[in-house]
């Protein structure tokens, strides 16, 4: 399911577009979009891939979500981080079901007039989608299937935004 | 009644998704439906005690003291992993 | 010119790719080179884009460069990132010459395995690019051609780093 | 014979691109060079007392107390505006 939200401040429009879907995305379809934003001369990305665990056993992941919170906690997110900076636009796609070895599993972008609101409405996201988006990764490796545990640090991430 | 839903590692070890549970027409807190659900078995006991079980009331987190009534949706989960 | 450097440290290895170019890139293409990286789960791109003045009055702006050092400066940029965080792999693109509305001007691709490091590295990359590499912008408007000026608050985003 | 190049605003204002000099084998300080380009006329001693100029030597940054011989690269510019 995907959402999109437009707004018409005084100067620039602002947008959202929020996705969560088993199917793949590309990036570069999302950056044209991202772009076209006249007004924003900053486009920064993130994307989050699956990737090789330290002893290299991983076969897949799968992500479980909550049908409908998901959406709704990335659009809050989505709009605090409109709250705090000026934003020309906000994609948040992010993927559920099995993913193997390098694909991409959840992707941020934000265009801005400025660079500083850019990086940092990017990475605002990720520390708060990391923490309260209601999805839950299972590794699936050669010795068995395991529920990835919450890392201490993601949460120590949100201390600086508060 | 009140919809409650459990996700990942704590849905397969509860080995439920979801569990109707009837309120009487009471007004409830997220936490006296807990001590319901505790009170099961000690599976249940043990694996809705964990000090780190995050709550929505729906579709949004909320604490245990928050009052749930008819027709409520709740899940409880482990804290998240996405991202 | 571009350049590339390939290091093989014990864990991963690092790679660096500086380019300065009239030509236009492809981000695309940048991102399929930096997801690659298989022990990396982060990949962190800036765009630097030709945007609207307020006025809306700009046709176009020249980039003029100082060839050979602007690669070096670049090249000392991302190794600096480098030596403080552990990274994947570094890409810097720089076109030089006229460039249009919304046309694209600078990428900056970080590849990493924690999102931290790349979202840092990146701003990083940027906000020395803005003060040390010998670039600079000449805005062509509706009123005549100006160089642009440096901002202090490019200045002052190096505080951070120091 | 020390190379010297001016770029962007500086260059079009001076009208100047490139411009050498000979150090006769001294060893001289950015600051003296800078010194012998300003006694040019009023427009290069305008120019060049900027505060803000910046400089390097053999394509590095550096300050005015860097020492030039000869064969090396001299450039004076404005402030950088990329990215």
């Amino acid at each position: 399911m995907s959402w999109r939200f437009f707004h018409r401040l005084p100067v620039v429009s602002m947008s959202i577009f929020i996705a969560v879907q088993s199917d793949d995305f590309c990036l570069a379809s999302e950056y044209d979009k991202l772009r076209r934003h006249s007004a924003c001369g900053a486009v920064v990305t993130f994307s989050g891939l699956v990737r090789e665990l330290s002893d290299n056993t991983l076969h897949s992941m799968t992500l479980e979500h909550y049908p409908g919170m998901t959406e709704q906690a990335l659009i809050a997110i989505a709009q605090q981080a409109q709250s705090r900076w000026q934003l020309g636009a906000v994609h948040i796609i992010h993927r559920v079901g099995t993913l193997k070895q390098n694909e991409q599993i959840v992707f941020v972008g934000i265009a801005s007039a400025h660079r500083a609101a850019a990086f940092a409405a990017c990475e605002f996201i990720m520390d708060y989608l990391k923490n309260r988006a209601p999805l839950w990764k299972k590794e699936h490796t050669a010795s068995g299937d395991y529920w990835v545990a919450a890392k201490d640090s993601d949460q120590q991430a949100l201390a600086r935004w508060e | 009644m009140i919809k409650i839903l459990f996700f990942a590692a704590l849905r397969e070890r509860l080995d439920c998704e979801q569990y109707l549970l009837s309120c009487e027409g009471k007004m409830l807190q997220v936490a006296d439906v807990l001590q319901q659900l505790q009170s099961r078995c000690h599976t249940w006991q043990q694996e809705l005690s964990r000090s780190d079980l995050l709550c929505a009331l729906n579709q949004q987190l909320v604490p245990l003291t928050a009052s749930v009534q008819d027709g409520d949706e709740l899940a409880f989960f482990p804290p998240v992993t996405g991202g």
